[in-house]
């Protein structure tokens, strides 16, 4: 017996499914408690982190063993209830959201308080709603509950995006809301409520629910709603939130980028493919032929407007833009490979981005710089820093030793089986160009000297638990590349291998 | 009879046009429920045409007394429950007014309007 | 004596109507307020007491006629008070009763020692 | 204020009950006595808050006097008639002060209303014993009928 | 014969509102009105007779005193620009 | 005694009322009315219950039948409208007190209570009977009391905001009464049952201008576009509890009569077919959707904004009617309910910064996010409510709304019914940002509202979530209520 | 100047029987309804007469601004207490069959009483929006 078994065993699998998604909710209950005593505050965080990890983890044997956990929770509307189901996909989705949590907190702790952050109470609260919310979206059982866990997670977010309340705060905010909330209100919802129409149901289910249901032609129609209805997953032109929400503390662009938000979306996106159309139905009617070349270009775009960012943070936002199209241009594939290549790339890309951002974060907390081109010679003074950022990058680009190589591999494949040359293409310029814009910064910070040389007295590490976060990303990163077995297990099951 | 019912209605309608009209252009608020008295009033009218052309339609039937026919007091109802609803209805609105006159000064609607845009924005 | 009854009150009724369009059209040709109180005592006194009474022969001895009777003497009753209310607000405006400037009052019709309006206009001349 | 006046109004007030009412049953009946006792207690009320209270003027020369003002009434609606009739129009308006004899208010109301209540003239104002009447022609006051109808009045106030 | 009496009562009522339309000052337009209003008591007693239906006479003399009131209290709002007050020369303490 | 429930319903806030004015002292009015309001509360439900398990129940007054005897008549529809009235009431009573206490001046209190209290017997009333003349009698106790509430705001422009508000509803009312004496004069009745029976057996010319009457006075009763002006004053300058009160009530029950009028007594077929008045409705909605919620953007007091966006939303009930289907009528019903629980949460919330800060304007609202905690996230969680974010009783009522729209197939509609919720970001997030972004800079100190004004917020914004997860025994009804009006189902 | 004699005497000597005829109205109207809507209105218009003449003071004297409004609240209390007592003895609401043995006489009690609270409610309504309008002069009208 496992520690894990020890303490969860006894707990069926839907009951485990929903503590999941309401643990972080108790454990708001105690950091609101714990308010004056922020040490206190930060173990609560941690704490329920690692219960929540160690819950989802007592999960495995039943994932592997085939079967879905589910529970009803509610069923707001007749016929459609309120449902938690664990598949393996969402499983996967779960692992690293709870996974990165706890790491994220342990930064939290440096960064927050190194940076002297005003309204630290909140920015834990949300954060831990914000989780929930992500486990929520993850343990989806229809599309319903699934939107339903997706706005509050777009909500949930924006007291921690708008966290300085500040006038430029305030404009990001209404970009961060303004766009998510009206691509998932205005065209997923529509996508939603046009899917509940057609098939009379909203239920994730293997193969799709709309195959016999809806024309051949009203296919690509639907499929967009949902594509550029999930502003999360940030495809051209409903992108920019995400450069916008850089205003936020380093943390927050951590939880945006890698461990909830932007993964939230791009998994919606897999799942809709996945489970509601079906990749028989998009493959088989072409539907998605002009989505993917919108992925594409998104991919090619934000990669290029990358290159030209000078700002660190803006230039990893457009990458991020750029990687997330990846995923989905896996899930609009709609092949084998493409699935599995995306869904590994949510793994690869969170570990790879989310030590890029602990990385930034700590250069700025450490040395106050944010821009690129003040960052020569740094990597003398921050060698651990940049060391860690190194790694991620070569995950971003995907190359060995680093998890991303796995999944740029997969999607590869995936294209070369849809019979895309030119995809395959726009792939390998894409990792050429990162290539250029990320390697760049920590050969600048190790090689170049610095212009002017007294400023960088005094600069020293960050702080030790941002450092000690900086270091299990990284070494995550390389591990994925060593052991990406268990996720590959996950996605050959949701591919049906 | 029937031309008597007739005229009732174009009476009807006539008072409706007047009192309407008077309502729709007066700025006065004391004319303006003058206009809603006259357009009140040319209900009334219309009911009691109706009096004449379904009176005694429908009998109370008294339980225990074998057919104990009274007149049909339903249109005679209705006109008296119309007038007090319309009166009520005019007595609220002229305590309104009297007490905008003492708030405005006036019982002009122009005024009034003018006085209210020149308030801050509420 | 039904038909006696029927004509009677046919001719009160003919002749209250006379009344009440005569004294209707006296409001109209009277040049001043008071004048034209004149004529509307007509219709009040005449033209309604004339109709009523006609009615009442119609009622004959009913709660009908006693009604009639009552509408006819509130209105008498009334009639008086609201032309004096009327007249006396008038005058209380400051509203000078028309006066035809060429009308003499002869001696025998004048009072003792009063004081009258037109000579008081004549005076001021 | 005293008492005789209230069991004097209650009693023609009953008068005229039983001349409306027409249902004679005990609970009517009841319900009538009920009221004059009412509305007595609400004269009373007046009377002490006003202090204007008057003998009622219960007289049996009342309705002779009124037979004679009918007729005066429609002698008077004649002539305004014919003047309104006339395309002359032959008005001649004037305004004169009456003295009025009586000593009640209740008879001095009765002159004044009869006054006006014959046509071609009116009652304008009342000031103690002086009315301002407004006559239609000069004809009217000339005095006679004036006359005649205050001894009149003045006789239903037993004055004369 | 009614139907005569009902006609003269609408003529007579037509030739106030005339007069209650000329004005020319806003007693003539009381007194029109006040015309209008006891013609109205007649029309009302002439109707029920013509149609048969004389148990309107309630409203015809319902309709009587509201006209007197009704009178009076424009008159006195016009002179002293209040109802509340008396209307002798006294006024009220 | 329970078969009496009907009537008593609307009896015993009709005798409460009265005893109210006469009361000197503004608590003992307030416990009387609030006793009685929850009392009407248990009641309604008794009866909501009754419906649900024997259907319809029918009582008439005074044992005659009829048409002399006035029958009150109620069905899953009423009881519904009924059950919503009665919990706003019982929510409105207890937050009244401490609100009037601020605003308004002590010796008008009871009256204001007696107001309100005629104001619930009048809408109770409306909702109850099945005799078109009561109904308007009801509607017009209704309006006139709303009337004099509204003119007690303690700015003067409630006044002619309530005047304004007479005219229009009088001459709305007048149309009822004429639309009601045309139905009469052809058949002779003015049961609701009976006028279903027989009005397919006359003239169908006279019907429709009947019709034409009954649909122009109840639009103005509704405020729906272009008719909603007098609302938009009447819901600014009235009391906070009046404003709550009306704003989560009277609409509805107009509502409720249109609904009546179109469905139950004139029936799907002639409404439908015959004067096809969703065609002229259903434009009508969507532009007082787009108009209302933009306008409301651009509003620099907070109560206005929000009757602005009550415009708009009771331009989707008119929208969810005039869809005409099982599923949109049951979008339009079951936003009523929603909408009263997400306006009376909002209004609520204005109330309480009324309350403490004496002042809704939106730079009255500026830091409030952290003076008045409980009473902004109450705000804060209404307006998600209002927007229609999945979780709230909103969502509920859009995603019925747009999924009669897609099955109708009109894509258009439902495209501007989102757009509609995206407007309502725009103007919700106005206030939140004023609330959290920026810093408080009156003179005084301001504190949280008193638990007496939290406490029904709360409960309204709780219902909120709620309804809006569990949303089975609401849309239940309101599938029921529709199918009852379109006359399918069981 | 003018002494007023003429409207003073006038008014006290028709007042008296205005109420009267009220109340006879209030009680043969029961076989008909509306009567006690009528008697309100009469009633009232008796104490307004006394008001527009003797002025409001007095009338306030006579008919003090609290009975008004306790008349108004009463008379609806009245009406709607008949309702429940007849739901009480077992019949429905307004059945006033059950008032009294005889059904016959049940109805009869059962319209005279609903009539009497009518026509106190708007007795009291009317008189009390008498004087509120009364109590403002022309400066505020
Ligand atoms: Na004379
Ligand atoms: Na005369």
């Amino acid at each position: 017996m496992s520690p894990v078994q020890t303490l969860f065993g006894s707990l069926s699998g839907g009951t485990t499914v929903t503590l999941a998604v309401l643990l972080p909710l108790f454990g708001t209950a105690f950091i609101g408690l714990f308010r004056a005593r922020p040490n206190l505050r930060e173990a609560a965080t941690i704490v329920t982190g690692l219960l929540l990890f160690g819950l989802v983890l007592s999960l495995w044997p039943q994932i592997m063993a085939g079967e879905n956990p589910r529970f009803v929770l509610s069923t707001p509307i007749p016929g459609i209830p309120l449902v938690l189901e664990v598949e393996p996909l969402g499983y996967l989705f779960s692992l690293v959201a709870s996974f990165l949590w706890i790491v994220t907190s342990l930064y939290s702790i440096g960064y927050m308080r190194g940076h002297h952050e005003k309204n630290q109470t909140r920015f834990y609260l949300f954060f831990a709603i914000a989780i929930s919310a992500a486990m929520g979206v993850a343990y989806s059982g229809n599309l319903f509950t699934l939107f339903l866990f997706y706005e509050v997670l777009t909500l949930c977010t924006f007291p921690l995006v708008t966290h300085h309340q500040t006038e430029k705060a305030r404009r990001a905010g209404r970009v961060y809301l303004g766009i998510l909330l009206s691509t998932s209100v205005g065209l997923q919802l529509l996508g939603i409520i046009w899917t509940y129409s057609l098939a009379g149901t909203l239920d994730f289910q293997v193969g799709g629910i709309l195959d016999g249901h809806i024309s051949a032609r009203m296919v690509p129609v639907l499929l967009a709603l949902f594509v550029f209805g999930v502003g999360k997953a940030a495809v051209m032109p409903f992108h920019r939130w995400l450069p916008a929400a850089m205003v936020a503390p380093t943390p927050v662009s951590a939880l945006l980028h890698a461990v909830a938000v932007v993964k939230a979306g791009v998994f919606t996106i897999l799942k809709v493919s996945v489970f509601i159309f079906g990749p028989e139905l998009i493959s088989g009617t072409g539907a998605a032929d002009f989505l993917i070349w919108i992925a594409a270009a998104t991919i090619i775009l934000g990669s290029l407007v990358a290159f030209t960012k000078d700002n660190l943070k803006a230039r990893l936002a457009y990458s991020t833009i750029s990687q997330l199209s990846y995923i989905v241009l896996g899930a609009l594939l709609a092949n084998q490979w493409g699935i599995i290549g995306g869904g590994m790339h949510i793994v690869m890309h969170a570990f790879g981005k989310i030590t890029l951002f602990f990385g930034a974060g700590a250069i700025m907390v450490a040395a106050h710089k944010t821009e690129i081109s003040q960052m020569k010679g740094l990597g003398r003074s921050m060698p651990f820093t940049f060391g860690a950022f190194f790694v991620g990058a070569l995950s971003i680009i995907g190359l060995p030793p680093a998890g991303g190589a796995w999944s740029k591999w997969f999607l590869g494949l995936g294209t070369l089986e849809a019979g895309e040359l030119g995809l395959l293409a726009v792939l390998m310029v894409s990792s050429l160009l990162s290539l250029a814009y990320l390697l760049e910064i920590p050969l600048k910070a190790f090689f170049s000297k610095p212009d002017r040389p007294p400023e960088q007295e005094g600069i020293r590490e960050a702080p030790l638990p941002s450092l000690i976060a900086m270091g299990i990303t990284s070494l995550g990163t390389i591990g994925l590349f060593v052991f990406p077995e268990p996720f590959y297990r996950l996605m050959t099951m949701v591919v049906g291998g | 009879m029937r031309i008597l019912g007739l005229y009732n209605y174009w009476i009807f309608i006539f008072l409706m046009m007047v009192g309407f009209y008077i309502l729709i252009s007066r700025r006065n608020l004391v004319k303006k429920i003058l206009g809603l008295n006259i357009f009140q009033t040319s209900v009334f009218i219309f009911y009691i045409s109706l009096g004449k052309i379904t009176g005694g339609t429908a009998p109370i039937l008294v339980e225990g007394e074998s057919e104990v026919v009274y007149s049909n007091p339903l249109p005679h109802v209705l006109i008296l429950t119309a007038i007090v609803v319309g009166v009520s209805t005019t007595a609220v609105a002229l305590s309104l007014v009297v007490r905008i006159k003492e708030a405005y000064g006036t019982i002009e609607g122009a005024e009034i309007n003018a006085m209210d845009n020149r308030m801050p924005p509420p | 004596m039904g038909l006696f009854l029927d004509i009677v009150s046919w001719v009160l009724l003919l002749s209250g109507s006379f009344f009440a369009v005569v004294g209707a059209l006296g409001v109209i040709r009277m040049p001043d307020l008071f004048t034209r109180l004149h004529a509307a005592g007509v219709t009040d006194t005449m033209g309604a007491g004339l109709i009523l009474v006609g009615l009442m022969f119609q009622g004959g001895m009913s709660l009908v006629t006693v009604k009639l009777f009552m509408v006819l003497g509130f209105l008498w009753f009334s009639s008086p008070v609201s032309t004096y209310a009327l007249s006396r607000a008038t005058l209380a405006s400051g509203q000078e009763p028309f006066w035809s400037e060429d009308m003499e009052i002869p001696d025998t019709a004048r009072i003792p020692g009063m004081v009258y309006p037109v000579d008081a206009t004549a005076e001021g001349d | 204020m005293r008492p005789t006046r209230y069991i004097l109004l209650g009693l023609s007030l009953f008068g005229f009950w039983l001349v409306l009412s027409g249902h004679y049953t005990p609970l009517i009946l009841t319900f009538g006595v009920l009221s004059c006792t009412l509305v007595c207690v609400v004269a009373w009320r007046m009377d002490r808050v006003d202090r204007y209270a008057f003998r009622l003027g219960l007289t049996l020369r009342l309705p002779g006097y009124l037979l004679w003002l009918t007729r005066e009434i429609f002698k008077a609606n004649v002539n305004v008639a014919r003047i309104i009739l006339d395309p002359r129009l032959p008005i001649s308006p004037i305004m004169v002060p009456f003295r009025a004899r009586m000593k009640s208010d209740l008879w001095r109301m009765t002159y004044a209303n009869s006054i006006t209540l014959t046509p071609g003239t009116i009652t304008t104002g009342t000031d103690g014993r002086i009315f301002r009447i407004h006559a239609l022609t000069w004809h009217d006051v000339d005095g006679r009928e004036e006359d005649e109808m205050e001894e009149r009045v003045l006789a239903l106030d037993g004055q004369s | 014969m009614f139907i005569v009496a009902t006609i003269a009562v609408v003529v007579a009522m037509t030739f106030a509102m005339v007069r209650a339309l000329l004005g020319p000052t806003v007693y003539d337009r009381v007194l029109a009105v006040n015309m209008f209003g006891t013609k109205t008591v007649l029309l009302i007693a002439v109707l029920g007779f013509l149609t048969g239906r004389p148990d309107f006479l309630d409203l015809a003399l319902l309709y009587a005193l509201i006209n007197f009131i009704g009178t009076l209290a424009v008159l006195k709002f016009f002179e002293y620009g209040d109802l509340g007050r008396r209307v002798d020369s006294e006024g009220e303490a | 005694m329970s078969e009496h429930l009907p009537v008593l319903l609307v009896v015993i806030p009709l005798m409460a009322a009265p005893t109210a004015a006469l009361l000197r002292w503004g608590r003992a009015a307030w416990g009387l009315a609030t006793g009685t309001s929850w009392v009407v509360l248990a009641m309604a439900l008794l009866i909501l219950r009754r419906v649900q398990d024997e259907g319809v129940i029918s009582y008439f007054l005074g044992g005659w039948a009829a048409p002399i005897g006035i029958e009150y008549r109620i069905d899953t529809v009423n009881a519904w409208v009924l059950m919503i009235v009665a919990a706003i009431g019982a929510l409105v009573m207890p937050y009244a007190r401490a609100s009037f206490e601020r605003e308004i001046q002590p010796s008008k209190i009871p009256l204001l209570y007696a107001g309100l209290l005629l104001c619930l017997t009048g809408l109770l009333g409306i909702a109850a009977t099945g005799d078109v003349f009561n109904l308007f009698v009801f509607l017009e106790i209704s309006s006139i009391s709303a009337y004099a509430l509204i003119a007690a705001g303690p700015d003067r422009r409630a006044l002619h905001a309530a005047y304004k508000y007479l005219i229009m509803g009088s001459i709305g009312a007048t149309f009822i009464v004429i639309g009601i004496g045309m139905m009469y004069a052809m058949t002779g009745t003015l049961n609701m049952a009976d006028l279903a029976q027989r009005l397919p057996e006359v003239s169908s010319r006279t019907v429709s201008v009947a019709f034409a009457f009954l649909t122009v006075g109840i639009s103005l009763k509704l405020a729906l576009f272009p008719l909603h002006l007098w609302l938009l004053d009447a819901y600014t300058f009235a009391p906070s509890a009046v404003t709550v009160f009306l704003a989560s009530t009277a609409t509805k029950v107009a509502v409720y009569m249109l609904v009546r009028f179109f469905f139950s007594i004139f029936g799907p077929g002639f409404s439908l077919e015959v004067m096809a008045f969703h065609w002229v409705l259903l434009p009508l909605a969507l532009i007082a959707v787009i108009s209302a919620s933009l306008t409301a953007i651009y509003q620099l007091n907070v109560k206005r904004l929000l009757a602005y966006s009550s415009v708009a939303q009771i331009g989707y009930m008119i929208l969810g009617v005039s869809l005409a289907s099982v599923t949109g009528l049951t979008a339009g019903l079951l936003h009523l309910f929603n909408h009263a629980l997400i306006k009376g949460a909002l209004f609520m919330a204005m109330g309480c910064v009324m309350y403490q800060v004496g002042s809704v304007r939106m730079e009255a609202m500026r830091g409030l996010g952290k003076k008045m905690p409980w009473t902004m996230a109450a705000f804060v969680l209404g307006g998600l409510s209002l927007i229609g974010v999945p979780g709230t009783v909103g969502f509920i009522s859009k995603w019925y709304l747009v999924l009669a729209a897609v099955e109708a197939g009109m894509w258009v509609v439902a495209a501007l019914v989102l757009v509609g919720s995206l407007m309502a970001v725009a103007y919700v997030w106005k206030v939140v940002e004023a609330a959290y972004f920026q810093e408080y800079k009156g003179e005084f100190e301001v504190r949280q509202a008193p638990i007496s004004l939290l406490a029904p917020t709360w409960v309204l914004v709780a219902a909120n979530l709620y309804f809006g997860v569990n949303a089975t025994l609401t849309s239940g009804v309101a599938t029921r209520a529709a199918e009852v009006l379109l006359g399918v189902g069981p | 100047m003018s002494d007023q004699v003429i409207l003073r005497v006038a008014v006290k000597i028709i007042v008296p029987m205005i109420l009267l005829y009220a109340l006879y109205v209030q009680f043969h109207g029961d076989f008909g309804p509306g009567g006690g809507f009528q008697a309100g209105v009469i009633f009232a218009a008796g104490i307004i007469l006394y008001g527009l003449v003797f002025g409001l003071r007095r009338a306030q004297k006579v008919f003090p601004t609290w009975v008004a409004r306790l008349m108004a609240a009463s008379g609806v209390l009245l009406y709607a207490g008949v309702g429940i007592a007849s739901l009480l003895l077992g019949g429905r609401y307004l059945d006033y069959s059950v008032l009294a043995h005889d059904p016959h006489h049940g109805q009869h009690y059962g319209i005279l009483l609903v009539e009497l609270g009518v026509m106190i409610t708007v007795c009291g309504v009317m008189i009390t929006i008498f004087y509120f309008f009364a109590a403002r002069g022309r400066e505020t009208l």
